[in-house]
C-alpha cells in the first residue's frame, strides 16, 4: 500500500444505535473486510461475532488455573506437615486429608481468578493507554452513548475512497478518518 | 478527543507492571532470607577480644587437646572458658614478657576477670548443651568449623534453627565416633550415612524424639 | 407490579422496570453516574459524615497503639474468655463484607437485572467491610508483629510452619483470597466506566487519572466479548468462594470442643446470617445515598423491596439456625450443651440472648408487609435493628459458650473496656471514611451494566 | 559476673574455704551460661550487671542506695497501682519479638581468674538447711545455681518435713530476693553504717554496764535457737539487771500454759499421727498450720491410701470454727463456734470419764448432730491409736483437757509424746510483752533493742506499744523490711534472710538443725547472733565458730568435725534431740467458770487466726503468697471477715460488703466473705495484713484485725458487735463458681460404698473405647521407651497450694497482682479446685489442676502457628517463642489449664529478682501463652545425665516440682510404659479415672477418687 494510506490507522464510522452498528458489521465483513473493530459503550451480544471473533478460550483456561491451585494448595499442606516436618498436633494423623480441604479450596479458587483475569488482560493488550481510535475527536461518546465501527487501513481490501464510500453507504452519522 | 497519553505510555504501562512485580518479589526474597546473610548471623567475623589468641596456634600448633581449656564439656550445657589461671600455667614460664599477653598477666595479678566477647550465642529461648552432643558423637568441628585454622575466633556456621535442624533430622549425616569428637582432621567416610546409622543405633539417638519442641525450647 | 406502579406515572414509552422514569438513554444515564463525581460541588452531608469518619480514625489509630504499647490485657479479656470484641467484629463485619460479592456474583448467575444499580456500591461496601474485617484477627493476638508474617507459609530459617490444621489459618487463606477476588471482581467492572469518566472529564489531571485507572478501555466489541466471559468466570468463582467464606470463619468456632460452639448447623446459618447482614448494611448505605444524590431513577423502590425480601428470607434461615442450636442442646442430651443452652437464656448475658431474638427474628417480620418493605425509613429502621442483632449473636456465642464451658471452677465473666469500644468505633469510622471517599471519587453505580437495561434502539438524543 | 563484684565477693570472704566443708564455696557469684541467656537484646545489660555489683554490698551500693531509694519511694506513694508497675514493664519489651531478625548484641563472657573446686557452670548444687518459723524449724534442701540458690525443697532425711514441704517455706526464696527487704543499716531514717551503730550502742551499753543494764531490755520473736539463747545468756551474765522480753504475735502461749495447767510444766508436745486409727481435731489446722504440720500431713496421708486391695482407712473427725484444710479432708467435721467446742470437750471427756474439778455451773452441751456417744464409742475402741488434738489458738484449759482425754485413753507414748520445750525461754509471751510495755511506761527503759518482729503493728490493742516506745531513750531495731516499728526506732539494721546467715534450730520434734547459708548476705545484713554477739563483745567473731563452739560442748562426738560435716550434709545434728519424758496429769483439770459459756445470743463471737499464707504478716510482702489462693476461700491479695451463709443472711450483708468489727473499746473495717462450712455467729478475720509500712507488694493489702486483739483475749472475742457499712472492697477471688454442677470432676464415695464397688470411678461417665478411632492409633506411641503421666491422690490432696508455689518458683511464673487477679488473669500453672457440696453443711473436695497432657489435645489442633505441639514422650509441648498470642489454644483446653501473658508480667528489670529464676525455664514475654510442662526441664536434664550413663531412666529419678513439693505425697509423676514405676501402679488402682474423658482428650493426667471412712454411728443428716 502507498504512504497516503500508510498515514492513516484507518476509516471510522459512527452510527446511531446498536442496531445500525451490528448491521453495519455484518455488510462490513460481508463485504471481505477483516481487520475490522467495533466499539460501543456496552456490550453488543453477536457484535464480536459480526466481525468474525468466534468466542474465547478464557474458561479453558480457569478451568486448568483452578486445577494448578488445587494441586499446589494441597501439595503445600502435604509436603509441610508430612514430609518436611512432621509433628504430631493433638494425635491427628500426619495426612490430615479433611482438614487441607478449606485451603486446598481457596488457593483453587485463588489461582483461577487472579490468572483470569490477567489471561483477560494480555488477551486483551491492555492496558493500552494510546491507541490511534482515540484521535478521533468524536470516539469519547464511544465510552458514553456513541457506537462505532472501524476498518483499519492494514486490511488488504482497504483504499481511502473505496472504504470512505462504502461505510456512506451505510448511513452512518459521519465517517471520519483514524490518524496514527 | 485528543489523546491523553503519548505513544510511549503504552510501553511505560507494561513495564511499570512487569518492573513493579518483578522489585517487589525481589525485596521479599531479600526479606525472606534476612537471617541467612552471614552479616546478620556474622559468620565468618572475627570479634574483638582483649587478646587475639589464635585457637591455630594453640590447636594446630601446639596440638592442645579442646579440653585442656573447655574443661566442662562433657560434664554441663557450658563449655567453660578458661580462667586466666589455666592461660598462666604455661604462660608463667613461656613469653612471660610477651606484651601481647600482658591483658592476661593484669588479670591473674590484680584478680579481675578477662572479658572475652562472645562468638557462639544462641537466643534466651534456645537451650543447647554441649556435654550431651559430646557424648552422643557430634564433633566440635561439626558446629565450630575448623577451629585448628582459625587465628582468631569466628563463626562457622549461623545457628539458625534450620540449621540445627539438618542434624536433628538426621542425625546420621553428622556423627562420628565418640573418640573422634576432639579430632579436629577427623574427615567423614565415604559411607558416612551407613556408619552414621550404626552410630545412631549404637548410641541409641532418639531420632524420633529429636524434633520435639521440648528438646530445645523449654 | 412495581411496572404497574411506574406505568401510571408514564405516558410516553414505559422505560424498562428496573429502572426509574427519568433515565431513558444511554446519554442520560452516563450524564447522572458521572454527574456525581466530575462535578465541583459537594454536598455538605457528604462533608460531615467524612469528618465523622476522619475523627473516629483518629481514635481507631489511637487504641491501636495504646495496644501495641501495652499489650492485649487493655481489653476485657481474660483466661476463660480469651476472645472477646476483636472476634465479634471480625466475624460481624465478615458477614457485612458479604452482601456485595453475593449481589454482582449470584445475582449475576441467577440473571437478575436489578442487581446492575447497586452492585457497585455493594462491592465497595464489601472490599472495605473486609478491610475492617481483617483488622482484627491481626491486633487481636498477643503479638502482632510476629503474627503478621508468621500466619503465611514462607520458607524461613527457623525450617517451621504454618500448621494448617488450625481454623485460624483456614481464615487467613479464605480471607485474603475473598479480599484479592472481591477487590479484583469491583475494579474489573469498574473499568469501563472509569473510561466514561475519563472520557467526559473536563480537568486535565482527573482525565490523567482516570485514564490510567481505564488502562486505556476502548469499548471494542472483541474486548467485550473477553471481558463479559471474565465476569462470568469470576462469578462463578467468587460465588461459592463467598459461601465458603463465612463457612470457614464459622469452622473458627465449630472445629473447636466448646459447648455452644461445636456445632454442626454452623456453616450454613453464619453464611445465612452474612446475607442478612450484609443486605442490612447495603440498605443503611443505599437509602440515604439515594437520597441525597437523587438516585431513585436508578436505586428504585423495586430494588429496596427487593431486598428486603432476601433480608426476610436470610432471617428465617437464620431463625431457623437459633431454634436448631436448641433443638440439638436438647435433643444431644449432652449435659455440657443443656447447661450451655440453659445459662445462654437464663445466665447473667440471657438478656443479650432475648434481645437477639427481638432484633433477629420478631422484628424483621415486619417485612412481610409489602407497605414496610417500601418504606424507606422502616427499611432504615429495620435494616439498622438488623445489623444491631447480628453483633448480638456474635456477642452471644462467642462470650457465653466461652464463659461457662466445662470447669465451672474456671467460669468467669466478660467487661469489655473503653478500649474495646474505641477499636469498633475506630473501625465504623474507617468504613464510613472509605465509603464515602469511594463515593466521591468513583463510579458509584455500574453504567455500562445499567445501560445493558435500555430496550435496543432507544438512543433518544 | 563483673571483675569488681568478683573481687567483692572474694573479699567478702577472705578465710579460704576448706575444701571438704560444704557451704563454703557458695558466696562466689560467678561466670554462668544462664545468666547470660537472661540478657540477650536487652538494653542496659551492662546496668544490670552493674548492679549485681551492687548487690555484693559494697559502700558505693549504700551511697547509691541513699540516691535511689526516694525516687523509688515516690514512684510508689503517688498512687501508681501495682498494676501501673507492670505496664511500665510491659512497654520497655513492647516490641521484644522483633529482635529476631537483627544482629544479636555484642556479649560479654567473663572467666574466672582461680576456678574454685566443686562448682561447675550449669550444675545445680543442693545444700541442707533449715527454716525457722515461730521459733520452731523445718529441715530444708535448697538448690543453688552458681551461688544463688533458687528453689527450696524438703528435706528427705529431716523428720519434720521427710521431703515435703509447706507454701509458706516454698516460698521463702522470694524474700531473699525481695527487691524492698530492708538493705541499708539507718539511723533516724538515714543511711548509717554497722560500725556507726556499733559505736553508738557501745556508749549505750558502757552506760548500762555501770548500773548492771537496768535499763536494757531485749525484746526478740520466740528464740528456738540455741546457739542464740546461749548467747543471751551470757548477755544477761553481763547485765545481770537486764530483761529479756519474747513476742511474736502468732505465739503458742495457749499450748505452753496449757501443757503447764496439764503437767506443771510447759513441756512440748507432739504427735505420731502415722499410729493414730481415730483422730479427733477440736478446731486444730494440724495438717496445714504450725509446728510439725507437714510430717503430720504425710503421716495422716500414708494411712488413706488404700493400695493394693488395703480397704481399711484411719478416722479423722473435725470440730472447727472456720473450714480449714484438715476441716476439708475429715471424714466427720462439725462447725461449732468457740464455746460449743469448749461444752463439747467437756461432754466428751465426760462421757470418757476423765477426771475433771468441775466449777458449780457447767456448760451444757446440746449435741444435735449425735457425736459425743458415737465418737466416745470410736475414741475408746481405738484405744492406745486414738489422738485429740487441740487448736493453737484454743484457750489454755481446752490444751489441759486434750492432754487429760490423750492420757485417759492410753495415747501418751503411742500418738502423743512429751519433749522440753523447743524453746530456749518458754515465757507466756502476751505476759512478757505486757510487762515490757509496762516498764517502759514506767520509764525504766533506757536502751531497747528488738530483734526481728514489729511490735509496733502487732502487739496486742490494748498495750499502747507505740506511745511506750517514746519513753525509751535507745531504740534499736533488727528486722528484714523497714516496718512500722522501724520507722521508731533511732537504730535499724537490716536482718539476714536465714539462706544468709549461720544460725541452729529445733523441729517439732526437737530435731536440732545448723542453719547454713547458702550466699553471703546480698546487702550488708546481720542476723540476731551477729547482733547479739556484738553487745557481748563477739563483734566480727564467724558465727559458724560460735555455732561450733556450742555444739562441741552438746556433743561428745570424738571427731567432732566429721560430726560437723556430716550435720551439715544431712541437715541435722544425728541424736541430739531431747529424750522423750515421762509426764503425767498432777491432779483434775480444773474447769474456770468462764469455759464454755456460750455467748449472749445479740452478740457475736470473733475468732482470730494467721493467715494460712502470709502467717503473721512476716510474708505480706512476698508476691507469691499473695497470689497463692487461701487453701478454702480461695482469695488473694486481702484477708476478709468469713461467716456463714446463715449469718450473712442474719446480718443482710453481702460478699464485699464492708462491715465494722466492733469490741468494746476496739473496732475495724473488714469487707465480707461468705464462707460455707463456717460456724454460725463466728466472724473469723486473719492476722498480720492491713500493713502501713512494708514493701511494695503488701502495703495496703487487706485490713489490720491487730487492733481487737487484748493482751486477754489474744485469739477471740465472745462480745463481737457488727455494724453494717455501705461500702464495698472488692476481694480477689479465684474461683467464682463452687458447685460442682454434677460433672464428675471429683469422684468420691463412702468407704463402705467403695468395699462394694471398688471401681465406681471408673463407671460414672460414659466415655467412647479409645479404640474407636479412624486414625491409626499407633501412629505416634513413643518408640523412646518413656511416655510421661501422672496421677493426683484425691484422697490425700489437703488443698494447701505447696504445689502451687512450688510451680510457681521451679517455672519462673510471674505475680500479677490484685486487679489482674479481679480480671481473671492469674498464671498459676497448676490450681487447686475447690467445690463445696453445699452451702450450711457443705462437703469440701479438692482437686490440683495441672496441665492434662492430652494424647488427642485440643489445644494443639487449633494452634495455627504451630506453637503447641505433642512431644514423642506425650507432653503437651508449648513453644513460648514461636506462640503469637492467638488464645486459640486456651479457649480450647476443656480443662482452663493455659495461662497468658495480657501483659509484660514478669519483671524483666528488678536485678535482684533475676538472680531467684531458674536458668532452665524461659522467661516469658508479654503476649504468649504459658503452661503447665510437667517440668519439661527436669525431664530433660534426667534424660542426658542417663543417656550419658547410658541406662534407662528410673522411676521416681523425675520428680516434678509439684510432686516433689507436696506435703502429702498425693501428687506420683513418671513412666506409665515402665511396669514397675509408681504412677503405672497409682493408676492401674481402682480409684483411677480422668476428667472429661467422654470428649476423648484422654488425659495423661488422671485422679484417684476420694474415699471417706464415716462414722456409721454418725448420721450425717
Amino acid at each position: 500500500m502507498n504512504e497516503t494510506e500508510s498515514d492513516t490507522y484507518g476509516l471510522m464510522a459512527e452510527f446511531e444505535t446498536p442496531e445500525d452498528l451490528l448491521e453495519a458489521a455484518k455488510r462490513t465483513y460481508g463485504k471481505g473486510y477483516r481487520t475490522l473493530d467495533a466499539f460501543s459503550p456496552l456490550p453488543i451480544h453477536g457484535l464480536a461475532a459480526a466481525i468474525g471473533f468466534h468466542g474465547t478460550n478464557l474458561p479453558i483456561l480457569t478451568f486448568i488455573l483452578a486445577l494448578v491451585g488445587a494441586i499446589v494448595g494441597y501439595g503445600m499442606q502435604y509436603w509441610i506437615h508430612v514430609i518436611d516436618f512432621p509433628l504430631n498436633i493433638g494425635g491427628r494423623p500426619l495426612h490430615s486429608g479433611p482438614m487441607f480441604i478449606p485451603v486446598t479450596f481457596e488457593m483453587t479458587i485463588l489461582f483461577a481468578a487472579v490468572g483470569t483475569v490477567v489471561a483477560m488482560m494480555i488477551r486483551n493488550g491492555l492496558p493500552m493507554p494510546y491507541h490511534p481510535v482515540f484521535n478521533v475527536a468524536k470516539f469519547e461518546r464511544a465510552s458514553q452513548d456513541g457506537f462505532f465501527l472501524c476498518i483499519e487501513s492494514a486490511d488488504p481490501l482497504f483504499d481511502v475512497e473505496g472504504t470512505t464510500s462504502f461505510l456512506q453507504d451505510l448511513n452512518p452519522v459521519e465517517v471520519s478518518t483514524v490518524e496514527w | 478527543m485528543p489523546q491523553i497519553f503519548g505513544r510511549s505510555f503504552n510501553w511505560f504501562a507494561n513495564v511499570s507492571i512487569v518492573g513493579g512485580i518483578a522489585v517487589a518479589s525481589l525485596l521479599l526474597g531479600i526479606l525472606l532470607n534476612i537471617n541467612r546473610l552471614d552479616y546478620v548471623s556474622q559468620v565468618g567475623v572475627p570479634k574483638s577480644q582483649p587478646v587475639p589468641f589464635s585457637h591455630k596456634h594453640h590447636v594446630a600448633g601446639l596440638g592442645i587437646d579442646c579440653r585442656y581449656c573447655h574443661t566442662t564439656v562433657e560434664e554441663t550445657a557450658f563449655a567453660g572458658i578458661p580462667p586466666t589461671e589455666t592461660c598462666m600455667s604455661c604462660h608463667s614460664l613461656i613469653w612471660t614478657e610477651a606484651p601481647m599477653l600482658e591483658p592476661v598477666r593484669a588479670s591473674f595479678r590484680d584478680n579481675t576477670p578477662l572479658h572475652w566477647t562472645r562468638i557462639h550465642d544462641l537466643p534466651d529461648f534456645a537451650y543447647f548443651r554441649h556435654d550431651i552432643h559430646v557424648s552422643q558423637g557430634i564433633g566440635c568441628q561439626t558446629c565450630h568449623g575448623n577451629v585448628d585454622a582459625m587465628p582468631l575466633m569466628a563463626k562457622a556456621q549461623t545457628l539458625n534453627m534450620e540449621w540445627c535442624l539438618e542434624c536433628h533430622r538426621a542425625p546420621e549425616k553428622f556423627i562420628r565416633p565418640r573418640e573422634e569428637v576432639f579430632n579436629m582432621k577427623w574427615v567423614p567416610p565415604h559411607d558416612q550415612t551407613a556408619a552414621g546409622l550404626a552410630l545412631v543405633k549404637e548410641y541409641q539417638v532418639q531420632t524420633s524424639q529429636l524434633t520435639d519442641c521440648s528438646v530445645c525450647h523449654l | 407490579m412495581s411496572e404497574q406502579v411506574t406505568s401510571t406515572r408514564q405516558q410516553y414509552t414505559p422505560p424498562p422496570p428496573e429502572l426509574g422514569p427519568g433515565q431513558t438513554s444511554h446519554t442520560s444515564i452516563t450524564d447522572k453516574i458521572t454527574s456525581i463525581v466530575l462535578t465541583p460541588h459537594t454536598p455538605i452531608q457528604w462533608f460531615i459524615v467524612v469528618f465523622i469518619g476522619l475523627s473516629l480514625v483518629g481514635l481507631l489509630q489511637v487504641s491501636i497503639a495504646y495496644l501495641l504499647y501495652e499489650g492485649i490485657g487493655i481489653w476485657g479479656l481474660n483466661v476463660p474468655i480469651g476472645w472477646g470484641f476483636a472476634i465479634i467484629h471480625f466475624v460481624w463485619w465478615i458477614g457485612i463484607g458479604h452482601a456485595g460479592t453475593l449481589i454482582s456474583a449470584i445475582l449475576l448467575l441467577f440473571r437478575q437485572k436489578w442487581r446492575t444499580s447497586i452492585n457497585r456500591s455493594a462491592e465497595a461496601m464489601t472490599i472495605f467491610a473486609v478491610m475492617c474485617a481483617g483488622m482484627f484477627p491481626l491486633i487481636h493476638t498477643g503479638r502482632p508483629w510476629l503474627a503478621a508474617y508468621w500466619l503465611f507459609p514462607y520458607p524461613n530459617s527457623m525450617g517451621v510452619w504454618p500448621q494448617f490444621r488450625s481454623p485460624l489459618i483456614w481464615d487467613v487463606f479464605a480471607v485474603s483470597t475473598y479480599f484479592t477476588v472481591s477487590l479484583v471482581f469491583w475494579f474489573l467492572g469498574m473499568v469501563p466506566d472509569l473510561a466514561s469518566f475519563r472520557d467526559r472529564a473536563q480537568n486535565r489531571v482527573a482525565k490523567v487519572v482516570y485514564g490510567i485507572l481505564a488502562m486505556g478501555w476502548r469499548g471494542s466489541a472483541v474486548h467485550w466479548e473477553r471481558y463479559e466471559m471474565t465476569s462470568l468466570m469470576l462469578a462463578g468463582l467468587a460465588t461459592p468462594l463467598v459461601l465458603s467464606v463465612h463457612s470457614v470463619i464459622s469452622l473458627d468456632f465449630a472445629v473447636s470442643i466448646l459447648p455452644g460452639w461445636h456445632t454442626t448447623i454452623f456453616p450454613p446459618y453464619f453464611v445465612a446470617g452474612a446475607i442478612y447482614a450484609g443486605f442490612a448494611m447495603v440498605l443503611i448505605l443505599v437509602i440515604p445515598l439515594r437520597k441525597l444524590y437523587g438516585l431513585q431513577d436508578f436505586i428504585t423502590l423495586r430494588h429496596l423491596e427487593n431486598m428486603g425480601k432476601v433480608m426476610l428470607t436470610a432471617g428465617l434461615i437464620v431463625a431457623y439456625g437459633y431454634f436448631m442450636e436448641q433443638f440439638i442442646a436438647w435433643y444431644s442430651a449432652n449435659e455440657y450443651e443443656v447447661y450451655m443452652m440453659q445459662n445462654r437464656m437464663f445466665g447473667p448475658y440471657g438478656s443479650f440472648y432475648w434481645a437477639l431474638v427481638l432484633c433477629n427474628i420478631i422484628i424483621p417480620q415486619l417485612l412481610w408487609s409489602k407497605r414496610v418493605r417500601r418504606n424507606t425509613v422502616w427499611l432504615m429502621i429495620i435494616s439498622i435493628v438488623i445489623s444491631v442483632g447480628m453483633w448480638l449473636e456474635r456477642f452471644v456465642i462467642v462470650v457465653t459458650s466461652l464463659h461457662a464451658d466445662f470447669m465451672p471452677s474456671s467460669w468467669d465473666m466478660f467487661y469489655p473496656t473503653f478500649w474495646d469500644w474505641a477499636t469498633y468505633a475506630g473501625t465504623i469510622g474507617f468504613f464510613l471514611l472509605a465509603f464515602f471517599l469511594f463515593v466521591r471519587g468513583m463510579p458509584l453505580i455500574a453504567a455500562h451494566e445499567v445501560r445493558t437495561l435500555l430496550p435496543f434502539g432507544k438512543k433518544g438524543k | 559476673m563483673t571483675a569488681s563484684n568478683l573481687t567483692a565477693s572474694n573479699e567478702a570472704e577472705p578465710n579460704e574455704a576448706e575444701p571438704n566443708e560444704v557451704g563454703q564455696t557458695i558466696s562466689r557469684k560467678q561466670l554462668n551460661l544462664d545468666d547470660l541467656r537472661g540478657r540477650l537484646a536487652r538494653p542496659g545489660g551492662p546496668a544490670y550487671w552493674r548492679s549485681l555489683d551492687e548487690l555484693a554490698g559494697t559502700e558505693e551500693f549504700e551511697a547509691m542506695l541513699h540516691r535511689e531509694f526516694p525516687e523509688q519511694a515516690s514512684e510508689w506513694s503517688d498512687g501508681v497501682s501495682r498494676r501501673n508497675f507492670l505496664k511500665l514493664m510491659g512497654a520497655s519489651l513492647a516490641f521484644g519479638g522483633l529482635s529476631n531478625c537483627t544482629i544479636q548484641p555484642e556479649e560479654k563472657i567473663v572467666p574466672w581468674v582461680r576456678a574454685p573446686e566443686n562448682l561447675i557452670p550449669g550444675k545445680p548444687l543442693y545444700y541442707a538447711t533449715a527454716m525457722t518459723l515461730g521459733g520452731v524449724g523445718t529441715g530444708v534442701l535448697v538448690e543453688s545455681h552458681m551461688g544463688r540458690p533458687t528453689k527450696i525443697e524438703g528435706n528427705p532425711e529431716h523428720p519434720s518435713s521427710l521431703g515435703g514441704t509447706d507454701a509458706i517455706t516454698q516460698a521463702s526464696i522470694l524474700d531473699l530476693y525481695d527487691p524492698d527487704r530492708a538493705t541499708a543499716v539507718k539511723n533516724a531514717g538515714r543511711i548509717a553504717t554497722w560500725g556507726g551503730f556499733l559505736q553508738n550502742l557501745d556508749q549505750e551499753l558502757t552506760l548500762q554496764r555501770s548500773q548492771k543494764g537496768k535499763g536494757l531490755r531485749i525484746l526478740t520473736e520466740t528464740v528456738g535457737s540455741p546457739t542464740l539463747g546461749q548467747q543471751l545468756s551470757f548477755l544477761l551474765e553481763e547485765f545481770p539487771e537486764a530483761r529479756w522480753h519474747q513476742y511474736e504475735p502468732a505465739a503458742r502461749d495457749n499450748v505452753r500454759t496449757g501443757a503447764a495447767l496439764a503437767f506443771g510444766e510447759p513441756v512440748n508436745t507432739y504427735f505420731d499421727v502415722a499410729k493414730a486409727d481415730v483422730i479427733l481435731s477440736l478446731d486444730a489446722d494440724i495438717f496445714n498450720s504450725g509446728a510439725g504440720s507437714v510430717r503430720y500431713a504425710r503421716d495422716y496421708a500414708a494411712r488413706r491410701r488404700l493400695r493394693n486391695g488395703e480397704s481399711e482407712l484411719n478416722r479423722l473427725y473435725v470440730v472447727e470454727t472456720s473450714p480449714s484444710s484438715t476441716g476439708s479432708i475429715a471424714d466427720h467435721r462439725l462447725a461449732l463456734d468457740s464455746a460449743a467446742i469448749e461444752a463439747f470437750a467437756l461432754a466428751l471427756a465426760g462421757k470418757l470419764g476423765v477426771k475433771l474439778e468441775n466449777s458449780p455451773e457447767q456448760p451444757s452441751y446440746d449435741d444435735r448432730a449425735g457425736w459425743i456417744d458415737a465418737l466416745a464409742a470410736d475414741l475408746r475402741n481405738a484405744g492406745a491409736a486414738s489422738l485429740v488434738v487441740v487448736g493453737d489458738q484454743q484457750a489454755p484449759i481446752l490444751h489441759a483437757l486434750g492432754h487429760a482425754i490423750n492420757q485417759s485413753l492410753g495415747n501418751i507414748g503411742t500418738t502423743v509424746h512429751y519433749t522440753d520445750p523447743l524453746e530456749v525461754d518458754p515465757v507466756d509471751e502476751s505476759r512478757s510483752m505486757h510487762e515490757l510495755v509496762a516498764s517502759m511506761l514506767a520509764d525504766e527503759v533506757e536502751v531497747l533493742i528488738i530483734v526481728g518482729g514489729n511490735p509496733v503493728f502487732d502487739a496486742p490493742g490494748d498495750l499502747d506499744f507505740t506511745e511506750a516506745m517514746e519513753h525509751v531513750g535507745f531504740r534499736a531495731q533488727l528486722s528484714f523490711y523497714e516496718n512500722e516499728t522501724s520507722e521508731r526506732c533511732h537504730w535499724h539494721v537490716p536482718q539476714s534472710h536465714y539462706l544468709e546467715a549461720w544460725s541452729d534450730i529445733r523441729a517439732y520434734d526437737s530435731t536440732a538443725s545448723i542453719v547454713q547459708p547458702l550466699i553471703q548476705p546480698l546487702y550488708n545484713s546481720k542476723s540476731a547472733h551477729e547482733l547479739i554477739g556484738a553487745m557481748i563483745g563477739q563483734a566480727g567473731l564467724p558465727i559458724r565458730d560460735i555455732l561450733r563452739e556450742y555444739w562441741q560442748q552438746e556433743t561428745f562426738a570424738d571427731d567432732f568435725d566429721e560430726f560437723w560435716v556430716r550435720a551439715l550434709h544431712d541437715g541435722l545434728l544425728a541424736d541430739m534431740a531431747f529424750d522423750r519424758r515421762r509426764v503425767r496429769l498432777r491432779s483434775p483439770i480444773k474447769i474456770s467458770r468462764e469455759f464454755g459459756r456460750p455467748r449472749g445470743d445479740d452478740k457475736f463471737e470473733l475468732a482470730m487466726r494467721p493467715d494460712p499464707l502470709i502467717w503473721d504478716g512476716r510474708f505480706v510482702n512476698n508476691g507469691w503468697l499473695q497470689e497463692t489462693p487461701k487453701p478454702i476461700t480461695k482469695l488473694t491479695w486481702d484477708n476478709a471477715a468469713l461467716m456463714s451463709p446463715t449469718t450473712a443472711e442474719r446480718m443482710g450483708v453481702d460478699n464485699e460488703q464492708v462491715i465494722d468489727l466492733t469490741l468494746p473499746g476496739r473496732s475495724a473495717l473488714a469487707p465480707v466473705w461468705i464462707v460455707p462450712g463456717q460456724a454460725d455467729g463466728v466472724i473469723t478475720v486473719q492476722l498480720g495484713y492491713g500493713r502501713r509500712v512494708t514493701g511494695r507488694v503488701g502495703t495496703g493489702a487487706g485490713f489490720d484485725a491487730g487492733p481487737l486483739r487484748t493482751s486477754a483475749q489474744m485469739w477471740g472475742a465472745r462480745d463481737l458487735k457488727v455494724i453494717k457499712t455501705y461500702d464495698r472492697h472488692p476481694l480477689a477471688c479465684t474461683q467464682d463458681h463452687h458447685s460442682m454442677e454434677d460433672r464428675h470432676l471429683v469422684r468420691h464415695a463412702d468407704l463402705d460404698h467403695y468395699r462394694h464397688h471398688p471401681d465406681f470411678a471408673q463407671h460414672e461417665t460414659h466415655e467412647s473405647p479409645a479404640s474407636l478411632t479412624l486414625y491409626n492409633t499407633n501412629e505416634f506411641s513413643s518408640t523412646t521407651g518413656n511416655a510421661w503421666g501422672m496421677a493426683i491422690d484425691l484422697n490425700a490432696c489437703i488443698g494447701c497450694n505447696a504445689c502451687a508455689v512450688a510451680c510457681q518458683a521451679e517455672n519462673n511464673i510471674p505475680i500479677v497482682g490484685k486487679e489482674e487477679v479481679l480480671n481473671g488473669r492469674e498464671m498459676a500453672w497448676i490450681r487447686v479446685d475447690r467445690y463445696y457440696t453445699d452451702l450450711d453443711d457443705p462437703e469440701i473436695f479438692h482437686q490440683p489442676m495441672p496441665c492434662q497432657q492430652c494424647e488427642n489435645a485440643p489445644c494443639e489442633l487449633v494452634c495455627p502457628v504451630g506453637a503447641t505441639t505433642h512431644s514423642e514422650e506425650g507432653l503437651n509441648d508449648m513453644a513460648y517463642n514461636r506462640c503469637v498470642g492467638t488464645r486459640y489454644c486456651s479457649n480450647n483446653c476443656p480443662y482452663k489449664v493455659r495461662r497468658f501473658n495480657f501483659f509484660q508480667y514478669a519483671d524483666r528489670d528488678t536485678p535482684s529478682l533475676k538472680l531467684q529464676r531458674n536458668p532452665d525455664v524461659t522467661v516469658r514475654s508479654r503476649g504468649v501463652m504459658e503452661k503447665c510442662t510437667y517440668c519439661t526441664q527436669r525431664i530433660n536434664a534426667v534424660r542426658i545425665t542417663a543417656k550419658k550413663r547410658g541406662t534407662p531412666i528410673l522411676d521416681g529419678e523425675i520428680k516434678t516440682a509439684c510432686e516433689q513439693a507436696c506435703p502429702t505425697e498425693a501428687i506420683v509423676f513418671g513412666n506409665i510404659l515402665d511396669a514397675e514405676s509408681r504412677v503405672t501402679d497409682w493408676k492401674a488402682s481402682s480409684r483411677n479415672y480422668g476428667i472429661l474423658t467422654d470428649l476423648n482428650t484422654r488425659p495423661r493426667t488422671t485422679y484417684l477418687a476420694r474415699v471417706r471412712n464415716p462414722n456409721p454411728a454418725i448420721d450425717k443428716g
